[in-house]
């Protein structure tokens, strides 16, 4: 019956330090209540009356075209083409996050993939790989990106495709790493001595050591798209409107001047991101304590002490 | 004199989980040039006592007195305890390896420690530094003082750790397992080296080990710990040769002796957490004499005349004295004709290969043959280094050979197909050294067991449980742990589950390549048990690679010595025993045998230490 | 207030002036510096008075002329001290300097595109220009060229009367002659390629400025011409000493700098209108407008076999111009002050220009039902999806959103495609080709005329002719016999009052059978910093005149 | 090393080459018209064709694309075509104001990065360890235009409203003729995209420190006597530089995509902006310069990073 119990203790384990840490529950319930709002964007719009690409000449903007700060009608104010800035921020929770979310996973995907393959087998297709990823990291990406899209122009596909292309060297990098030292680890070589072939030592034996690595920097990525696709924005270079995004309402009203005189363009979408970001750094941290035993020790055999340093 | 003395020591470290009680009530105290040795199982909280005492534990809850010179350490302001610290009381741990800084030349690691106790000139530091590098026995000191870490063999890192720890001539130096990592041979260096600094400079040396056979032979007072607790104390002498605690006794007889073969008589269990409130005795458990009482109250302290003292409800001395081991199966009763492993003239040169670099490859291992009859066991020995695992590696088929041959029952593994080779894996098999290693720690023990079932293709489903429920039975694990994660079980376990799988498949040949030398002798007497009970029972053939002569030699009915890659030596234990031939042998056999590690009759030869 | 003499006046733009040389095409801010640096036969007066802001006035030359021989002989005097800047001191400006300028406008190395006004109005140049093309583009070939080839219709009796012969009349001529393509080129330039490193390096100036220093993407500072003589300019009076002109500014951080005091005029940059509306809330009064006869409209593309050619149906296209919200664009870009609905093809400011309401619409906000039942009759019940390239710089996504919402209410389906400001004329509307393949359907575009003022010419020609070679800015090759010929009769009467009205018919032509939708007037808002005096609009330069501010020091 | 440093400059040359190769493709894959720019939009097609050949853009692509690669061989990198200028001499005005903004901005990410990870990792866990990466984090939340405009409007704008000078509206002075206001002009930028890193290098800081305060040497260093502050920086301190420096050596491409919006907000005339710039005006030859001089120089960052490695980590030195 212990046992029982006993089964799950290392997961249980994980999941009870990562709810006795509060900062990283509050960063995920934040990031939960997000994705709720994305997905619920619809239902928000339909609550307000203002979908997201409706424009209100009449009470959303001024004769003169100005915006209207935030009021009873408009929770968080109207952007310069009299749109629902509430409303829109959940529809660009929606992009935001998708583009997050799907950079992430696909740059995860490729350098996870290649980072095994590649420390993994070592010798000359390590030479390539590696060759290849600093080949990609030698790139400038914003500079191509500018040409890219002055060649293709902007869409949701290319800035994804842009994203996820010069992000996976990161995780590939570290996966080969990892690999590097994992593949010399002694239950390799029992796998290899019992026949296992090299996928199943991939998947089986390396592939669920690699868990913390993936999981933290995956959730370290998503952040980091979403304010790359922002940069985009900015340099015009982003998704279509009148879709919204964080960073292309970020862009809109600094674009604009506008944000000199609508300061609410300018606080919502920022909080957003801000929040969001914060929110997924405090959760790969939480992520990672959790995951690595070791480091939760330390951290909470210290906290208790006097600091270490003190001498007086 | 005496120097330091400990009393009512108790030691409570906080973690996450609670808090761990790394001491209880621990008393002794140590004379000046005295050498003072501490042993006790992994955990028992040797360490933790050795850095209380250099006040290198912030963060634990320390009460009692620890009185050195005069003063009471606990109670010294951190910056006088800063003073003490790499002066008065230096300490040498037992990593050489990691226990110097990788960045800065060990010239600045020593002067370091003499600018910061005593004002000098860079210079007159750097030559004092060069001196005392001398001094312990590094050639041309005055060159090697500039060089890093990395370029120092392991024995001459501990050397430098040594020459750093005593340059201010301290009044006590703690060795916390100092000779742990190294080889046996430059282990007796590194004791003789420190008997000599005892002799010449007066320094007392508290010395942390777990070589219960080195302590009899070096130390004038020991003590044994466990599970936080001092167990027993007194003069070296009566406490290792005539123990009167029954833990001290268990570890005694678990240790592999240089004369009896057959079953060792081991501690069954495992030590305790420390997390735990300890109610009565803490080894009750684990005790073959324990009382009811033992497990309800702490046992008194009892004093007996050689002056040894003992926490322990038994009035007397624990019985001593060997049950009679049941004899190894004489191995003339297998057909000597009946070779599983002829391995000929193996050769094996690592790099050098590539186009890319023009340095020529190292020769690893150069020539190597030998022959492994049925069901009897091979051992190899051979100083670090010297290609034991390239070759077992080798056998096993995992490593192709330069040139030569590898036969299993007939067979050559050379240049298999990848079909043959994974047909080739049901017969022979290899256990690891490290448990924890050769494990992988994200998997559940049964799939971990169930994997050659797995990657043969042999069974699945409930086939396959039902055989990995056998197999544990059969290295007397639970079976209904089989969803645990290898991290929930002791070392000890984990090296049983590393041979159930090897057993999987019913292999004849196993090869052992270090198996429990990462064990405590407690544990490591239960692994050799089981290891010759399956040979026993399912006639298996063994190669068993050690470095530890005892280990093998308790398994093994032939050996193998091994020596840069070459075979210097082979023939069955007991005429290599008696009659060594080759000088390397020699001087293995002298390094493992207490009686020569004595100060002053040690064959200090200082080969190896020198590269 | 007095004048005030000195000073250094700061222009801040997100681009350097783009083009020393009057040449090859440059953009219209260019005009600023051209007025700074060259001079012209007649040009423009820098003032506040949008009347004033459009009268031609003598320059180089001594008066405006009036045509003689029907219209089709213009003889000009150039004036006296009006000096090169040449390398070995001042030198007069001479009637063969004013023809060599025509000249170099088709030279082979980068023609200017300019040049199509005057190719066949002026006698010889087309053959003059068809010659031309077949000399090498070295600067040996083509000084060889210019050398020994003459424009027969520019005659040089003396060294200050220039002769203009016409192949016909044209009532705007004055108006040409206003372009910076015109201005007179001295003999040493020959020794260039237009606009190399060589040429600015050895710049000639002829208006009261000259180059001091030139740091390629990062500033242009002029100083005072030495040759330049006050008495010879009645246009200009160069208050300040020096000009510099810092480019690589964005334009908010530009807005901040003017408000801050540390620049005092914008180069290349629109105020944003939001900026306007505070500062007008805050009472400043340093803002002023500019009617350069911008406007804004939709092109419908009449080629294309998308949705089995709905939009070659007048039908359809009518809709479009029922179904707009007008008032919303006005809107958009900052109310009344900034813009005007446009209902015709000539924008406020140009001769041409009248109220008329061929698609009425209440408060030219867009009648929806109106489209819809247009629709429906032409035989899209369920509307049509249409696709819309925009300009994706400064506010062409706004406008954009706000055509999208106005149409879609009528029934058009709009999928709006972001074009990268360097893609947008250059390779994806320019090009005939994507009309023809259904690239776009719609696409929101903008005109200015190459001259304020009497340029009805410059707005319907390059628009809507069409000849049988595709001509660039006529989208979908729109071609109205009728429209041209009245427009002939137009450019050729002499009597300015009947031109209007033929203008005023074309224009009601033209729209009976829209080829677009018009959307605004626009009006240039300008600002200047607190040190800025005497800021007057200068209209070929779209901005306030360099060489007639001071500064308040 | 030598064989080290030679496979690194042919691996440089790769990148150049792949990445010419690249640039080229992507112009010609679309019919992007240059010709047309240079023309001016009002031209003619007469007049285009006329400037394409001109400009030799109706050769064949690959012809093109060799004679580019020999005259670039030569170090000629062609003419703008929107000023004529060469594009070295365009490159050369413009790299003052990039590399002062980029050294800057790593020194200063550094001197924010490092401390704050330092103090984290001695108090993991307390108030200030938390403020601390907080305050980092802000910085990699935003986008670094956000940034850099909050910069100028409350450092520079409403100080300026207010009627003092705290820092200058942006723009680049050169270092050479007055060192002080040079520094005065790049403190706003260079913190700007500093504070887009600096993040990075904290929390890398403090992880490192960490797992290096446990190290058995750290031990030893205390029970040598040193004191607390010497352990951590002489002992802790100096192992995490290695790391560090790798973590630089990946940082460099991202730190011209970075420099490229900083210099953009605050008007420094830097190669970020050049390419910004040419990109919209389809100045090809400009574009294919910047691309391959930012290649270059992350490449030879690459090779200086490992170099310093090789410097600071002994074991690799011999
Ligand atoms: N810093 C620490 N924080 C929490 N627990 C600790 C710490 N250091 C040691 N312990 C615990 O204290 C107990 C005693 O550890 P210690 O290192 O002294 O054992 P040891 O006898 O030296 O063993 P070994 O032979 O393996 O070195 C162990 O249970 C260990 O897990
Ligand atoms: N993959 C490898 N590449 C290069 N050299 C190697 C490799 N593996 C081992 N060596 C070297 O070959 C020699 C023999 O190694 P091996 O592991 O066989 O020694 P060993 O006798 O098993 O030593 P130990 O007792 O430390 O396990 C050593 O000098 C080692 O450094
Ligand atoms: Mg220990
Ligand atoms: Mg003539």
């Amino acid at each position: 019956m212990s046992s029982e119990i006993k089964q799950r203790s290392s997961f249980e384990l994980t999941i009870r330090r990562l709810i006795a840490d509060r900062a990283g529950l509050v960063a995920l319930a934040f990031l939960v209540v997000l994705i709720v709002i994305a997905v619920g964007a619809d239902a928000i719009a339909a609550l307000t009356g203002h979908s997201s690409a409706e424009q209100f000449r009449e009470t959303g903007l001024t004769p003169t075209g100005l915006p209207v700060p935030p009021n009873a009608e408009f929770v968080f104010g109207t952007d310069q083409l009299g749109r629902d800035v509430f409303v829109r921020l959940a529809y660009g929770a929606r992009i935001s996050l998708s583009i997050g979310f799907v950079a992430s996973l696909l740059a995860a995907i490729i350098g996870i993939t290649v980072g095994l393959v590649a420390g993994y087998f070592g010798g000359w297709i390590d030479a390539v790989l590696g060759r290849a990823m600093d080949l990609v990291m030698s790139i400038p990406v914003l500079l191509c990106m500018l040409s890219l899209v002055a060649v293709f122009g902007p869409s949701l596909t290319l800035s994804l495709a842009v994203i996820v292309f010069f992000s996976w060297t990161t995780m590939g990098r570290v996966i080969r790493g990892q690999v590097l030292s994992l593949k010399e680890r002694e239950f390799v070589m029992a796998s290899r001595s019992m026949g296992a072939g090299h996928l199943s030592i991939m998947v089986m034996d390396i592939l669920p050591n690699l868990g913390a690595p993936i999981i933290i920097y995956t959730t370290m990525m998503v952040p980091i798209s979403i304010i790359f696709e922002a940069t985009l924005s900015f340099l015009g270079l982003g998704i279509v409107p009148p879709a919204p995004s964080w960073g292309g309402m970020l862009a809109e009203a600094a674009n604009n001047s506008i944000y000199m005189f609508a300061w609410w363009l300018v606080l919502f979408p920022g909080l957003a991101l801000l929040l969001t970001t914060l929110s997924f750094n405090i959760l790969g941290d939480a992520i990672r304590d959790a995951l690595d035993p070791k480091s939760t020790v330390k951290r909470s055999t210290k906290k208790k002490s006097r600091p270490i340093g003190s001498e007086s | 004199m005496t120097l330091l003395s400990v009393q009512n020591l108790t030691i409570d470290i906080p973690t996450g989980d609670g808090d761990v009680q790394a001491a209880r009530d621990v008393n002794f105290s140590v004379q000046e040039a005295e050498l003072f040795g501490i042993a006790g199982e992994s955990g028992s909280g040797k360490s933790v006592l050795s850095q209380a005492i250099m006040g290198l534990l912030p963060q634990a809850k320390i009460s009692g007195q620890i009185n050195f010179q005069g003063s009471d350490l606990l109670k010294l302001p951190p910056k006088q305890m800063q003073r003490l610290r790499g002066n008065r009381i230096t300490m040498i741990s037992q990593d050489p390896l990691s226990s110097l800084h990788p960045f800065y030349t060990v010239g600045d690691q020593i002067t370091e420690a003499i600018r910061t106790h005593r004002e000098t000139s860079a210079r007159d530091a750097l030559a004092e530094a060069i001196e005392v590098l001398g001094r312990v026995g590094i050639h041309e000191p005055g060159q090697r003082v500039h060089d890093y870490p990395h370029q120092f063999s392991g024995g001459m890192r501990q050397r430098v750790m040594i020459a750093m720890a005593i340059v201010l001539r301290p009044a006590l130096l703690i060795a916390d397992e100092p000779t742990t990592a190294l080889d046996v041979t430059v282990q007796a260096q590194i004791i003789a080296l420190l008997n000599e600094m005892r002799k010449e400079l007066g320094t007392a040396i508290i010395m942390v080990t777990h070589d219960l056979e080195l302590l009899s032979s070096v130390a004038d007072h020991a003590m044994v710990m466990y599970a936080g607790n001092r167990m027993e104390i007194g003069p070296a002498e009566a406490v290792l040769r005539t123990p009167a605690h029954p833990y001290t006794l268990g570890l005694l007889r678990s240790s592999p002796s240089h004369d009896v073969r057959g079953d060792l008589e081991s501690i069954p269990g495992q030590p305790p957490s420390l997390l735990v409130e300890q109610k009565g005795c803490a080894f009750a458990p684990r005790c073959a004499l324990a009382l009811e009482i033992c497990s309800g109250k702490r046992p008194p302290l009892r004093r007996f005349e050689d002056g040894t003292q003992s926490l322990c409800w038994l009035e007397n001395k624990a019985e001593r004295g060997r049950v009679a081991a049941a004899p190894v199966p004489s191995d003339d009763e297998a057909s000597q004709s009946d070779i599983v492993v002829n391995v000929s003239d193996v050769r094996l040169t690592y790099g050098g290969q590539s186009f890319l670099s023009n340095k020529p490859g190292v020769e690893v291992l150069k020539g190597v043959s030998l022959q492994l009859p049925r069901g009897t066991t091979l051992g190899i020995v051979g100083e670090s280094g010297c290609g034991k695992s390239s070759l077992a590696r080798i056998i096993a088929g995992l490593t192709p050979p330069g040139s030569g041959d590898v036969q299993i029952e007939g067979e050559s593994i050379v240049g298999l197909d990848r079909r043959a080779w994974v047909e080739m894996r049901k017969r022979i098999q290899m256990v690891f050294q490290d448990p924890f290693g050769s494990l992988n720690p994200k998997r559940r023990v049964g799939s971990i067991i169930g994997d050659p079932f797995r990657i043969q293709k042999v069974a699945s489903g409930i086939d396959r449980k039902n055989r990995v429920r056998d197999l544990m039975e059969i290295v007397g694990l639970n079976p209904e742990h089989y969803n645990r994660f290898p991290s929930e079980f002791s070392g000890g376990q984990r090296q049983r589950i590393g041979i159930a799988r090897s057993l999987a498949l019913n292999p004849s040949i196993i090869i052992f390549d270090e198996p429990v030398s990462a064990l405590d002798v407690s544990i490591q007497a239960q692994i050799l048990n089981l290891i010759i009970k399956l040979q026993r029972e399912l006639g298996l053939s063994y190669l068993f690679i050690s470095h530890d002569l005892a280990v093998v030699r308790h398994v093994s009915s032939r050996i193998v010595v091994m020596k840069d890659g070459q075979v210097v030596e082979r023939g069955d234990t007991q005429t290599l025993y008696d009659n060594p031939q080759h000088p390397y042998t020699r001087e293995l056999l002298a390094a493992a045998d207490p009686q020569y590690r004595n100060a002053g009759s040690a064959p200090v030869v200082d080969r190896g230490l020198i590269a | 207030q007095e004048p005030q003499t000195g000073g250094t006046l700061r222009i801040l733009g997100t681009a350097e002036v783009d083009r020393f040389d009057t040449v090859p095409p440059a953009t219209a801010d260019t005009g600023s510096f051209f007025r700074a640096t060259t001079r012209q036969l007649i040009n423009f007066a820098a003032s506040e008075d949008p009347a004033e802001q459009i009268a031609p006035q003598a320059d180089l030359a001594a008066s405006v002329p009036t045509a003689t021989d029907d219209g089709t002989t213009y003889t000009f005097t150039l004036r006296e001290g009006a000096n090169w800047d040449a390398p070995d001191g001042a030198r007069q400006i001479v009637a063969d300097d004013v023809e060599r300028g025509f000249m170099r406008l088709c030279n082979p190395y980068i023609p200017a595109p300019a040049v199509s006004y005057f190719e066949d109005l002026v006698v010889g140049f087309a053959d003059f220009c068809a010659g031309f093309a077949e000399v090498e583009p070295t600067v040996e070939a083509m000084k060889a060229y210019i050398e020994e080839s003459d424009i027969s219709g520019i005659e040089t009796p003396a060294d200050d009367t220039v002769v203009f012969h016409l192949n016909y009349a044209a009532n705007d001529f004055i108006y040409l002659l206003t372009l910076p393509v015109t201005t007179p080129a001295p003999v040493e330039v020959l020794d260039y390629l237009p606009d190399s490193p060589e040429y600015r390096e050895n710049y000639i100036s002829s208006g009261p400025y000259t180059i001091a220093s030139y740091i390629p993407d990062t500033s242009l500072t002029l100083s005072r011409n030495p040759a330049w003589d006050a008495e010879s300019d009645p246009l200009r009076n160069a208050y300040v000493d020096e000009i510099e002109v810092i480019a690589g500014v964005q334009p908010d951080a530009a807005m901040q700098q003017l408000q801050s005091g540390d620049g005092d005029m914008l180069y290349d940059i629109n105020v944003p209108p939001v900026t306007v509306q505070m500062l007008t809330m805050q009472g400043d009064e340093k803002i002023s407008t500019l009617a350069e006869g911008a406007s804004r409209m939709i092109w419908i593309n009449t080629v294309s076999d998308n949705n089995d050619g709905a939009l070659r149906d007048p039908l359809v296209r009518q809709a479009l111009n029922y179904a707009v919200d007008k008032a919303a664009v006005v809107q958009q870009v900052g109310g009344p002050e900034f813009a005007t609905p446009l209902n015709g093809i000539f924008p406020l400011g140009i001769l041409g220009h009248h109220d008329f309401e061929p698609y009425p619409t209440p408060d030219s906000q867009g009648d929806p039902e109106r489209a819809r039942a247009l629709l429906a009759e032409a035989g899209y019940p369920d509307g049509l999806s249409l696709k819309m390239p925009f300009r994706n710089a400064g506010n062409g996504a706004a406008e954009a959103q706000v055509l999208q919402a106005s149409l879609q209410e009528a029934g058009f389906e709009i999928e709006l495609i972001p074009t990268p400001a360097s893609d947008f004329y250059p390779r994806l509307i320019t090009n005939f080709d994507n009309a023809l393949n259904g690239v776009w359907d719609l696409v929101p575009s903008g005109w200015s005329p190459d001259w304020p003022g009497g340029a009805a010419r410059s707005i319907f020609q390059p628009q809507y002719t069409y000849d049988g070679t595709h001509g660039t800015f006529n989208f979908s090759d729109y071609n109205n016999e009728a429209a041209n010929e009245i427009a002939e009769r137009a450019l050729s009467t002499t009597d300015l009052g009947e031109a209007e009205l033929l203008w005023n018919e074309v224009d009601e032509v033209v729209m009976a059978d829209p080829p677009t939708v018009p959307l605004i007037s626009q009006t240039t808002v300008l600002y200047h910093g607190a040190r800025v005096e005497n800021f007057l609009p200068y209209a070929a330069g779209g901005n306030g005149d360099w060489t007639n501010v001071w500064l308040n020091r | 090393m030598i064989s080290f440093i030679a496979s690194r400059i042919s691996f440089a040359a790769l990148v150049l080459l792949l990445l010419s190769g690249f640039v080229f493709t992507l112009f010609f894959v679309a019919p992007g018209d240059p010709a047309r720019i240079v023309a001016g939009e009002r031209a003619t097609e007469a007049q285009v064709a006329m400037v394409r050949e001109n400009l030799g853009l109706d050769r064949p692509v690959i012809e093109q694309y060799f004679s580019f690669l020999g005259r670039s061989l030569s170090g000629d990198l062609g003419f703008s075509y929107r000023n004529q200028q060469p594009v070295i001499e365009l490159i050369k005005n413009r790299m003052p104001a990039t590399i002062s903004l980029c050294i800057g901005a790593v020194i200063m990410w550094l001197c924010m990065g490092i401390p704050i990870g330092i103090m984290s990792a001695r108090h993991p866990g307390s108030v200030r360890d938390r403020l601390g990466q907080g305050f980092v984090l802000v910085g990699v939340s935003f986008p670094s235009f956000v940034l850099g405009m909050a910069a100028l409007y409350f450092l520079y704008f409403l100080p300026r409203q207010a009627g003092f000078t705290l820092f200058p509206p942006g723009g680049y002075r050169s270092f050479l003729e007055n060192p002080l206001i040079w520094a005065w002009h790049m403190a706003l930028p260079c913190f700007t995209l500093a504070l887009l890193s600096a993040a990075i290098y904290a929390r890398l800081t403090r992880g490192q420190l960490l797992e290096i305060l446990g190290e058995d040497y750290i031990r030893t260093a205390r029970a040598k006597g040193l004191s607390e502050r010497k352990v951590v920086y002489k002992h802790g301190v100096r192992s995490i530089f290695p790391p560090l420096t790798t973590q630089l050596g990946a940082d460099i491409a991202s730190l011209l995509g970075g420099a490229l919006v900083t210099e953009q907000v605050f008007g420094l005339q830097g190669i970020g902006s050049l390419a910004v710039q040419s990109v919209q005006t389809q100045d090809r030859p400009v574009i294919i310069g910047v691309v391959m001089l930012a290649g270059f120089f992350i490449v030879l960052a690459n090779l200086v990073v490992d170099f310093l490695y090789f410097l600071l980590d002994p074991r690799i030195r011999s």
